[in-house]
């Protein structure tokens, strides 16, 4: 295809004609964009003016393998979407699967999913509001996110013997019920992470270098955050109050009491916040689930075979990252017929050019981090 | 006098000549040498490289460069004075006052121009 | 300036999947192939000279501004293509699923990027993995494979010598011919 | 660091054996430069080993602690080496000569720099009358070299850098300078055995709290550390000006930048904490244990702080510490003249 290369003629003819441009490429191989994800940035100055992501680095055929395997078998290869929120993933999966075949999750398995989900939620949002730190020259706060990141992995770890690719969902339920004393476990993690919020403050929100790092940079503006459909913390830091748990309920979610933390004006700091705060609200919601938790199976009765009646689905759920959704188009196999992933962080990140210009280079590495992209889910 | 600064002499020789010997001499003799042409491109990110970095710099930059430039010629008389100032008292306190506020006046003036926000 | 949208603020009552589609078919009833209601989502196959159009009155006349997702599938058996659009909204309940069959040797649609930013990957991601075309799209180019990539891989007759099939091909009669290996 | 009679003595011994005068007084010298050389070396080594120590103790973690048996002291050492063996790159693109002759000069300054740091009373290379002027003006001879390592590497991250680099020294210099003047106003030398000694009964810290505040902020900026890195912020120009430096090279900047840290610490040490002055101790284990707090301080701020984006860099330079250092001064020059 010639498209990009002309593109590129086309560049370094306006290049030629104006010596005050660069454009610089950040990334593949570069630390600040979370992967292998690259930028062809225009810079005037330090400035930036245009910003054209290319992606597709890690693409690795998600889709047309998804379609060759068995309903089933998918399973282990959501894992590697969104690698850092992999129980939030195989759950989407599984209740797509769910819907679609209509089949009952038992009542213990729903508590489990949302202890679950909710502690892999703190993992994943840890785990960036650590690499956001070390976008912004802070190391410490990297470290301090790993350490309750690990106590999290060591909690998946009992359950499903992996610490970061579980395949632990099944359709219809859980792999396998939780290892006595496990739940013990969980309310003693929380017990230990509650004041660890207020420490990293103290490493972040409460220094005025890193507020006035993000506080006014890289705004998104609530019509833009709808043309562009983000979702999670990037469209609720742009002062929408709406998170998929509470707006299209799902599981047993409408059971819990919890708040949905909002920005206000759509820049970094209000993704920051809003990310930070989420945590609080897992917590609460775990602590809530772990009281009413009841005792029973944790599988449905599914058959060896999967096969899913004609038809089609559109199944969304709130990862930590936003809307990921499922479609999958059944053709009556027992495999799909056309199995398409709605990835939270793809389509984020498309909203990033129009984030972008008018601001510093330094300005864009923390807008890339606020949008908190994992480019396993992005390329797909 | 003359004679104080050799040892700044030839700090700045031997200082060269220890670099010299680390990277030509010392590192020379261990160090593997297999160039590739792939080694030997330009680093940015993966990509080849569009253009060139040695480009017209924006005229922002020089700026900060006449700005410094004027208050480095200030401290330059700045030292003199500091060292005579308890003998010459008063006047020499007036004096320097004068000149400092008309220096900070195009401080001034260059902070409401504008001309102190980086590009 | 928190918007502050609580659940479903706009109005107040509650549009139902039927009225929503009486009002599309009220206005497109000749465009509209098929219409249903399932799992509370309006379901509507429409013809493709208009989606532009159609798309357009969903988003600025019944509110439904949020594109969830836009995806390609491919209908050999049927020689045609479907372009699939879900669209919601964060002001009112209800969901909307549009479908849009295009021949499949000359798949050629409206684009909708005016209208939905977010369009532009997934059209682009479209366009990458089953070839099907949007005019007046910005920037119509592969986005997930490298540009000098030869044909698109999630065509159904799509071949590759290093793609590995599924093992057992339970595919019904009259459906999809299994992938082969070279 | 030997009376000079010692020394005159040895000369004549030379000169009675018929070899040149120069002879006896450049080896003097170059043995005087070996200590320093070797000094510095020793100091970086420890001073890396120190960094990665107290930064992994900040961070909930051990750090090195295997090379050399306890807590990884050799750690440093096995770096260097390594680094010896390293391939030396230098990009087919590259300025040759220029990208060559950079890390010598930044080197060269920043060891020209100890020829008047005092680090016990007598125990200084050559103590000349303008002491701190020389001084301020050899270590910015640095910000050169930085400049010719990023504008010869023809890397655009590393010109980023260079300009940054530029924009920054020339900003912060002058605060600098003005924050050092109000001690100096105070003594009335720039020598600095003499400010050193103006400290015997007071330190200046403490009639020029101000002044060490702008000074020592300063100071981080000029040796391009957390939270002023921005010429080689790594995760925005990836490595700035020494992004296509390799091997043996990438070493020396590495040992120039511990070596100004080391400077910029000293001259606050004599400045304004007594130099080499306390009790019951040696002058220059004084003067060590007082640097060496100043550089822990320096590695402390580096682990905790966020760093800075460009223009909120130019910002505190301009409008926030250029004006207290003239505050500073003004109010040192009234309170002598009138007390």
């Amino acid at each position: 295809m010639t498209t990009v290369n002309l593109q590129l003629e086309q560049i370094k003819e306006r290049t030629a004609e104006s010596m005050e441009e660069m454009w610089v490429n950040m990334g593949p191989q570069h630390p600040s964009t979370h992967g292998v994800l690259r930028l062809l940035l225009k810079l005037d100055g330090e400035v930036i003016r245009e910003c054209i992501p290319y992606l597709g680095y890690m693409h690795r055929c998600h889709e047309k393998i998804g379609e060759n395997r068995a309903y089933v078998q998918i399973i282990p290869y959501t894992d590697r979407l969104d690698y850092l929120a992999s129980m939030y993933n195989n759950w989407a999966y599984c209740l797509a699967c769910e819907r679609l075949m209509g089949i009952p999750v038992p009542e213990r398995a729903e508590y489990l999913r949302v202890i679950i989900g909710e502690l892999q939620r703190i993992a994943s949002h840890l785990i960036w509001l650590g690499t956001f730190g070390l976008d912004l020259g802070n190391f410490t706060i990297f470290m301090w996110c790993f350490r309750e990141r690990e106590m999290v992995l060591d909690l998946f770890e009992a359950v499903s013997g992996q610490r970061l690719n579980y395949s632990f969902m099944r359709i219809g339920g859980l792999a396998l019920d939780v290892p006595e004393g496990w739940l013990a476990d969980v309310k003693a993690f929380l017990e230990w992470f509650k004041p660890r919020l207020p420490e990293y403050d103290r490493l972040s929100t409460d220094q005025i270098i890193w507020q006035k790092r993000i506080q006014g940079v890289g705004i998104l503006k609530p019509e833009d955050a709808i043309s562009y459909a983000c979702s999670g913390p990037v469209l609720r830091g742009s002062g929408f109050h709406w998170d998929l748990r509470r707006d299209d309920p799902y599981s047993i979610y409408d059971r819990f009491d919890f708040d949905i933390p909002v920005g206000e004006s759509g820049d970094v700091w209000d993704r920051f916040w809003v990310r930070r705060r989420e945590m609080e609200e897992s917590v609460k919601i775990v602590e809530q689930a772990l009281k009413e938790i009841p005792p029973g199976p944790v599988l449905s009765p599914v058959a060896k075979k999967l096969r899913a009646p004609v038809g089609d689905i559109y199944s969304r759920v709130e990862t930590p990252r936003g809307e990921l959704g499922f479609y999958i188009v059944a053709d009556g196999s027992e495999r799909p017929y056309r199995y398409k992933v709605r990835a939270p962080t793809f389509v984020n990140l498309s909203a990033l050019p129009v984030m972008l210009p008018g601001y510093f280079i330094a300005d864009c590495v923390a807008v890339l981090g606020s949008i908190d992209i994992v480019l396993g889910e992005v390329d797909r | 006098m003359a004679a104080d600064y050799a040892y700044v002499a030839l700090f700045l020789i031997v200082g060269a000549l220890f670099v010299v010997f680390n990277i030509d001499i010392l590192s020379r003799l261990i160090r593997p040498a297999k160039p590739t042409p792939v080694k030997l491109t330009t680093y940015e990110c993966g990509e080849d490289p569009i253009g060139s970095p040695w480009l017209r710099i924006h005229i922002r930059y020089y700026l900060f460069a006449l700005i410094y430039i004027l208050f480095a010629v200030e401290t330059v008389f700045l030292f003199p004075w500091a060292i005579v100032y308890r003998s010459l008292g008063l006047f020499a306190f007036i004096e320097m006052v004068i000149f400092i506020v008309i220096l900070l006046v195009g401080l001034a003036y260059a902070w409401a121009t504008g001309a102190l926000e980086w590009v | 300036m928190a918007l502050n949208f609580g659940r479903w603020t706009s109005g107040g009552e509650s549009v139902t999947a039927e009225e929503i589609l009486q009002q599309i078919q009220g206005r497109f009833g000749d465009e509209i192939r098929t219409a249903e209601v399932r799992r509370e989502e309006a379901c509507l196959t429409i013809r493709a000279d208009r989606n532009y159009e159609i798309c357009r009155f969903i988003k600025e006349e019944l509110g439904y501004d949020y594109l969830n997702c836009l995806s390609g599938v491919d209908w050999p058996a049927d020689n045609e293509m479907e372009v699939v659009y879900a669209i919601s909204s964060l002001k009112q309940p209800g969901k909307i699923m549009l479908r849009v069959r295009l021949p499949r040797d000359e798949p050629v649609l409206g684009s909708v990027v005016p209208l939905w930013g977010t369009a532009n990957w997934h059209e682009r991601e479209a366009f990458d993995l089953f070839g099907i075309r949007f005019e007046n799209h910005p920037d119509l180019r592969r986005i997930l494979l490298s540009e000098d990539w030869i044909g698109h891989p999630l065509q159904k007759d799509y071949q590759d010598e290093r793609f590995v099939p599924y093992p057992w091909d339970d595919r019904k009669p009259g459906g999809v011919a299994r992938p082969t290996t070279a | 660091m030997v009376s000079p009679g010692a020394l005159d003595q040895f000369y004549a011994l030379f000169e009675a054996w018929g070899i040149p005068w120069i002879v006896p007084r450049l080896s003097i010298m170059l043995g005087v430069v070996s200590i320093i050389i070797g000094f510095i070396s020793v100091a970086a080594m420890f001073l890396i080993w120190w960094e990665r120590k107290i930064s992994a103790h900040i961070q909930a973690r051990f750090g090195p602690m295997r090379v050399g048996g306890w807590h990884g002291w050799a750690q440093s050492i096995a770096d260097g080496i390594k680094l010896l063996l390293k391939e030396d790159i230098i990009p087919k693109n590259a300025d040759r000569p220029i990208f060559i002759l950079a890390p010598m000069v930044v080197f060269a300054s920043a060891l020209a720099a100890y020829v008047v740091i005092p680090f016990g009373p007598g125990l200084i290379v050559q103590d000349l009358n303008i002491g701190i002027l020389y001084i301020i003006a050899i270590s910015s001879l640095a910000v050169v070299g930085i400049i010719m390592a990023g504008w010869s590497s023809n890397n655009k991250y590393a010109a980023l850098g260079a300009l940054r680099s530029a924009a920054q020294a020339v900003s912060y210099e002058v605060p600098l300078v003005i924050s050092l003047l109000g001690p100096i106003l105070l003594v009335g030398s720039l020598s600095m055995t003499k400010i050193v000694e103006a400290q015997q009964y007071l330190w200046f810290i403490v009639v020029q709290p101000l002044a060490f505040l702008t000074y020592f902020t300063c100071a981080v900026a000029e040796t391009n550390r957390l939270p002023f890195d921005i010429p080689e912020a790594e995760s925005e120009l990836v490595a700035g000006f020494h992004v296509e430096y390799s091997g043996m090279r990438f070493a020396i900047f590495f040992l120039a930048e511990y070596a100004n840290m080391f400077v910029v610490c000293a001259i606050a040490t004599t400045v304004f904490l007594g130099g080499w002055q306390g009790p019951f101790l040696p002058g220059w284990v004084w003067f060590l244990i007082k640097t060496f707090f100043l550089l822990f301080v320096m590695i402390w701020l580096r682990w905790t702080l966020t760093r800075v984006r460009v223009d909120q860099l130019m910002h505190v330079a301009w409008k926030v510490l250029l004006p207290l250092a003239f505050l500073n001064l003004g109010v040192t020059g009234l309170a002598t003249l009138f007390l």
